[in-house]
């Protein structure tokens, strides 16, 4: 599925995944399934308010995240991105404190994890990315050496204005940015077939010039090949290179979406095709690459990680709010400081 | 615009067409009778057709009115608005939602410079009978941009006008009102109120019975505000699901026997200001509420009316609660943003002992 | 140029133009050309404040708009449009009217000239285009008689994100829209090189399963021919259409315009190709459609037009400004109304 | 923010660094030294680089600083603040130019969600040290969505500081402090004052003499509003090209008697809210002038916060002088609906005859 024709430096010559990194991507993908799953049970049970799964998405996400250089690049997620952040090493409470109600962008610090700030918007942030990646350009880095900017955005995030722009943009400036579509069937209740005419994002790309993958988002391997030969073109100083990563949104939208008023059961078992979890263990059996031994611990690693996250978000308490108002600005301002007083007065009657 | 019926006080008989249903279901009905009445009515949006909406306001009508009425639209909110205008040329009567009032910026474009003015524009030979639903304000620990108020951008475009109900009951007659006019309305949903219950009388926008809190009876004319509680010492002008909160703190005054009237202003644009002038003119001393940020909110604008009117008469400077100049907060702080009960009796002391020099 | 091979209902048994058309396109075509000259020549003189000529347009402009079919299409303009008008018969002294800055969206009916009003807003009235158009569909006429919408903008104007939404949306519903992009080099001062990313708008429409025509847009005929396939496509309920005039903006972006500073007179003959209107003379010249007395003739039409368009924008007095207040609404508001009571008091003393 | 210094008078010095320059050399010249000092600066918008703007603000800069640092954009506004806030995120200073006021619209979603809200959203690790010039306000009869007053809407949103400087050495020096700032400003430029020429002060942003209209003299703080006449009996208030115009206003105020103050604002976010209390406490007496329409424009907000502050010794509500709830008309209207001369001595009439009762 995986069409790499038209990218100026694939980084063809890349070594093959070792089995070491082979494991590595079961193990993440492994946590990531059971951090998704069992968030969705946090939130029936109380521990956060709301929760948008990434049942399904593992392999787009942690192939795709696997391949980012965190010492020069920068990723850009909307807001189903856990697999990408566990994927990166971001600080897992911190991103999850986003559902716990604790503060909008996450708890994590996102110039060190270069993971920006999760972004309810849909579309909202690739622009940033390309305006991150011509920064990238006008710093002067050889080409080899400069940071790629990677954004996250869904098939029905494509249909924004904002998309096109940056598309635009990116192609004419010849930034470093990989656009990385997630066309997971649904927008909430919309399938892609009513929401992205044409039928691909990726064919969008010929249009501006842009080099453009469709690649089996199920597949984590050939998810994570196409994003290491994306960034090798970026890098390289020729410009944006789009991904859409073929997958399926097995859970509901959100925690809030009730998925049977718009498919059924038949139809989600028939449209939703491998689990990408379960077909990557195949592999690997198979390929004799890891052994019952290896899942086993991998799910028990993962199950301890979830218990400590667990453990983390239930001890986050809500941020004092003094924080609304000092977080606002840089420099505050005189008028806010002293809503800020009326505030404490009035409200912790201080 | 500006007349305010208050209520005649006494008579207390439950009109016949009055039930018990949610703001959900009231706006759901409103819609499905003018799907039916309308045939140039269509309603459209992100997840308004199969999935009824996010809120469920629009469940059941593609169902029942065909997908050429109601239907989804790819996701793009300027897509959405810029759609409604090439609509209403070609003669029908839009009533397009956004998802989430933050989602109405993207939007912002086609709604100030295409929607507000293309009647002005054509001079008169293009309306634009568009009524705009968008779930507003906060109060459901949502994500970011899902708990936003727009009311004073909106109310500073000439060309729109701006409505939002408190009420079960206002929410059914003002849809339906707003529907069915041939200029741009703006309908704001205290989302928040969705799910509470309340009278709707089906069969008269105006019942003359008189209760409290989302009863129909308080009435005032459709296209003014309304006195949702009487009282002497006081005004709280609010909107939304501010009206709510300020009955509570008018029964908590009470207590202390201070006896505070609510205004519910209900239309935001334009803002019946003789109602304004009729109550503080009354009470002397008035508090406004909201959620949006205080600098430049619609609470400057309620202020400054009911100043220019009732200066004279005036016993302390209207003073504004509402929330701060701050991004909406994420859910674990959303109770200290929204003006709560304390902060509004807080507002109501602060006028009530204010002294001159 | 033209390529119609995507066209599903190409109007390939339309019979070529008779002379006697073409001679009205050359009649149309030296009509726009004296009455833009000369309202550069108005600005210069005080007439008008301000204008945007259409030089070298002409034939783009014409040749669309002559196949308009004014008993049930519409036409969404933008602000450079004035051939278009002129082609469809509007009222030129409406048409003018905004220029003489006397009402922004020009002072005749919309609705019986099926012209939208003048738009400032680049690429703000695209998507009303398509909005209008899935109107026909939804008003059930057959296919052959849906009424088609046709938009006009710039290679400038496609940059911005509504242009994306619009052909996604009329693709997904299958509007019957015809999106016109004048593709005249320059957007202000900066060349399509630097503002279309892929070299050609035309060549986006496939990302989106759109069929597209990119037509030599300083050939009348060929213009002609391709937006009447495109109405017959649209009007058979196939869908939108794109289709990208190639064509060269010959005068200043407007009036206030200084092009000297991002480009030289030299680039300017050598990008400017030949003259549509010249070039279509030479064309009826050689085929024997036309002789000298014809051009004669026009050129005295087109002066005795622009006459009496002059003396017509001359006599234009400004509007009462109660207008400023009775246009806004429908049914007007007594705040509004109490405003235009202080304006009559303080303003016209009354 | 706040402190307002009052010119000293009587003292007529010409200052050392002072040079006649029009309000377009004034911010031209800015941004170029502003491109020396700090390397991390880049200037960008529609017709930016070659051309040097449509008003030639930042004509010659590409050619002297390169194209790196002073670029065209594709025509897309949105994309042009989104790039701005990648940029911001890179650790560079953007200062993105929108061509027109109107234009700001399709940009909105960024500017509200995104520049707004970055460093808030990123608990202050994301600055977004971000200028955006706004040619803004009308009075050039130029094509529709060109003559829009934007200022409410910007001073709503929390996280934006929004400036509008009235004079050549205001622009120079606001948007010199402005683009030095790590916080998001919006910077409206009064583009029907860009030709006109006045004193600037290069070396000086508080010069001590004291003189009129344009004069460096009449100084105040850069942070907050600006005497820009002293007077006794009644302050008018206003910002960006009404400060000219209140300047003619109170001269032929002069003539009957009446002693104007005229307070330039500068900062309509945060609102210099001791410059009013100052004033207003001193004249008892204002009048808010602005060319934006008048529901929920700046003006209530304003006028609310004198009220606040001046209530007890007020001697008449607030008057506003304002555009009307209509779309800004064409060029021919255009002096019908900017506050003229006439409306504004009519508002000062109104305050000065208010009788109580
Ligand atoms: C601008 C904007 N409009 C609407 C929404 C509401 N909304 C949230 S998610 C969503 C669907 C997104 O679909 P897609 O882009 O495919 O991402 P997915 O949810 O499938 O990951 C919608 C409509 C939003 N967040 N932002
Ligand atoms: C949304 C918007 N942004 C900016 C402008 C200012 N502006 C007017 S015309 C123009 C260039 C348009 O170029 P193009 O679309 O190629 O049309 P042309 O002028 O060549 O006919 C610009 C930037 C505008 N009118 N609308
Ligand atoms: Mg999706
Ligand atoms: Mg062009």
């Amino acid at each position: 599925m995986t069409t790499k024709s038209m990218l100026a430096a694939v980084d063809d010559d890349a070594a093959p995944l070792t089995h070491h990194q082979l494991r590595e991507l079961y193990t993440l993908m492994a946590a990531v399934r059971h951090l998704d799953t069992s968030a969705v049970a946090w939130q029936r049970q109380g521990i956060i308010p709301g929760y948008a799964p990434e049942l399904g998405q593992e392999a787009a996400q942690v192939g795709s995240g696997y391949a980012v250089d965190r010492t020069r690049d920068f990723v850009f997620p909307t807001y189903r991105e856990m697999g990408v952040a566990r994927a990166m090493g971001l600080d897992m409470v911190g991103y999850m404190s986003t559902h716990k109600a604790t503060w909008h962008g996450g708890m994590y610090n996102p110039l060190e994890s270069r993971f920006a700030p999760i972004q309810a918007v849909v579309a909202g942030s690739v622009l940033h990315a390309v305006g991150w990646a011509h920064g990238q350009t006008l710093a002067g880095h050889a080409a080899g050496e400069i940071g790629v900017a990677m954004t996250y955005f869904g098939d029905g995030a494509s249909s924004q204005g904002d998309v096109h722009e940056a598309m635009n943009f990116a192609a004419v400036m010849k930034a470093p940015v990989v656009f990385f579509i997630q066309n997971n069937g649904w927008a909430i209740s919309v399938p892609t077939e009513r929401q992205v005419a044409g039928g691909s994002v990726a064919a969008r790309a010929a249009g501006y010039g842009i080099p453009s993958l469709q690649v089996d988002g199920n597949d984590v391997v050939a998810v994570f090949e196409a994003t290491r030969s994306a960034f090798a073109h970026c890098r390289a100083g020729n410009g944006p290179v789009v991904i859409e990563a073929m997958t399926y949104r097995r859970g509901p939208h959100s925690t809030a979406d009730d998925p049977g008023r718009y498919r059924t059961l038949d139809e989600e078992r028939l449209d939703a095709g491998d689990d990408p979890l379960e077909r990557f263990k195949q592999r690997l059996l198979t390929e004799g690459v890891a052994d019952e031994a290896f899942f086993a611990e991998a799910q028990r690693l993962a199950e301890a990680e979830e218990e400590a996250v667990r453990e983390g978000i239930a001890e986050l308490g809500p941020r004092p709010g003094a924080e609304m108002f000092s977080m606002v600005f840089q420099e505050p301002t005189p008028a806010l400081q002293s809503q800020a007083t009326s505030w404490r007065e009035e409200s912790e009657h201080v | 615009m500006s007349e305010t019926i208050t209520a005649a006080p006494g008579i207390e008989t439950a009109a016949a067409g009055v039930r018990q249903m949610s703001m959900q279901q009231a706006l759901n009905r409103a819609l499905d009778e003018i799907l039916a009445e309308n045939p140039k009515t269509v309603i459209f949006g992100e997840d308004c057709g199969r999935l009824g909406g996010v809120f469920r306001i629009t469940d059941g009508l593609q169902a029942k009115h065909g997908e050429d009425r109601v239907f989804d639209t790819p996701l793009a909110e300027s897509g959405i608005l810029g759609m409604s205008v090439g609509l209403a040329m070609a003669g029908f009567h839009p009533i397009p939602e956004v998802q989430f009032d933050g989602f109405a910026y993207p939007a912002i474009n086609q709604i100030v410079c295409q929607i507000a003015r293309m009647n002005y524009r054509s001079r008169g030979t293009l309306p634009m009978p568009i009524t705009l639903r968008v779930p507003s304000f906060g109060g459901i620990r949502a994500p970011e941009h899902h708990g936003e108020s727009l009311e004073s951008l909106f109310a500073h475009v000439p060309g729109l006008k701006v409505v939002s109900p408190s009420t079960p009951h206002d929410a059914y007659h003002l849809l339906k009102y707003a529907a069915t006019r041939p200029d741009p309305v703006i309908f704001m949903e205290p989302k928040s109120r969705y799910w509470q219950k309340g009278p709707v009388d089906l069969t008269n926008a105006l019942p003359s019975t008189t209760t409290h809190d989302g009863d129909p009876s308080n009435g005032g004319s459709l296209t003014g505000a309304r006195v949702a509680r009487e009282g002497r010492h006081l005004t709280l002008v609010a909107w939304g699901a501010m009206v709510a909160r300020c009955l509570q703190v008018a029964e908590l005054a009470a207590e202390d026997g201070i006896d505070v009237e609510v205004l519910d202003l209900r239309w935001l644009k334009p803002i019946d200001a003789e109602a304004l002038a009729t109550s503080v003119g009354k009470t002397r001393r008035a508090v406004v509420v909201h959620e949006a940020p205080l600098t430049s909110g619609l609470g400057a604008e309620v202020a400054q009316l009911i100043t220019q009117s009732c200066f004279a008469t005036l016993k302390a400077p209207v003073e504004r609660v509402t929330g701060f100049d701050v991004p909406y907060p994420s859910g674990d702080l959303e109770d200290e943003y929204i003006p709560n009960i304390d902060r509004i009796l807080f507002g109501i002391q602060r006028v009530l002992e204010y002294r001159r020099g």
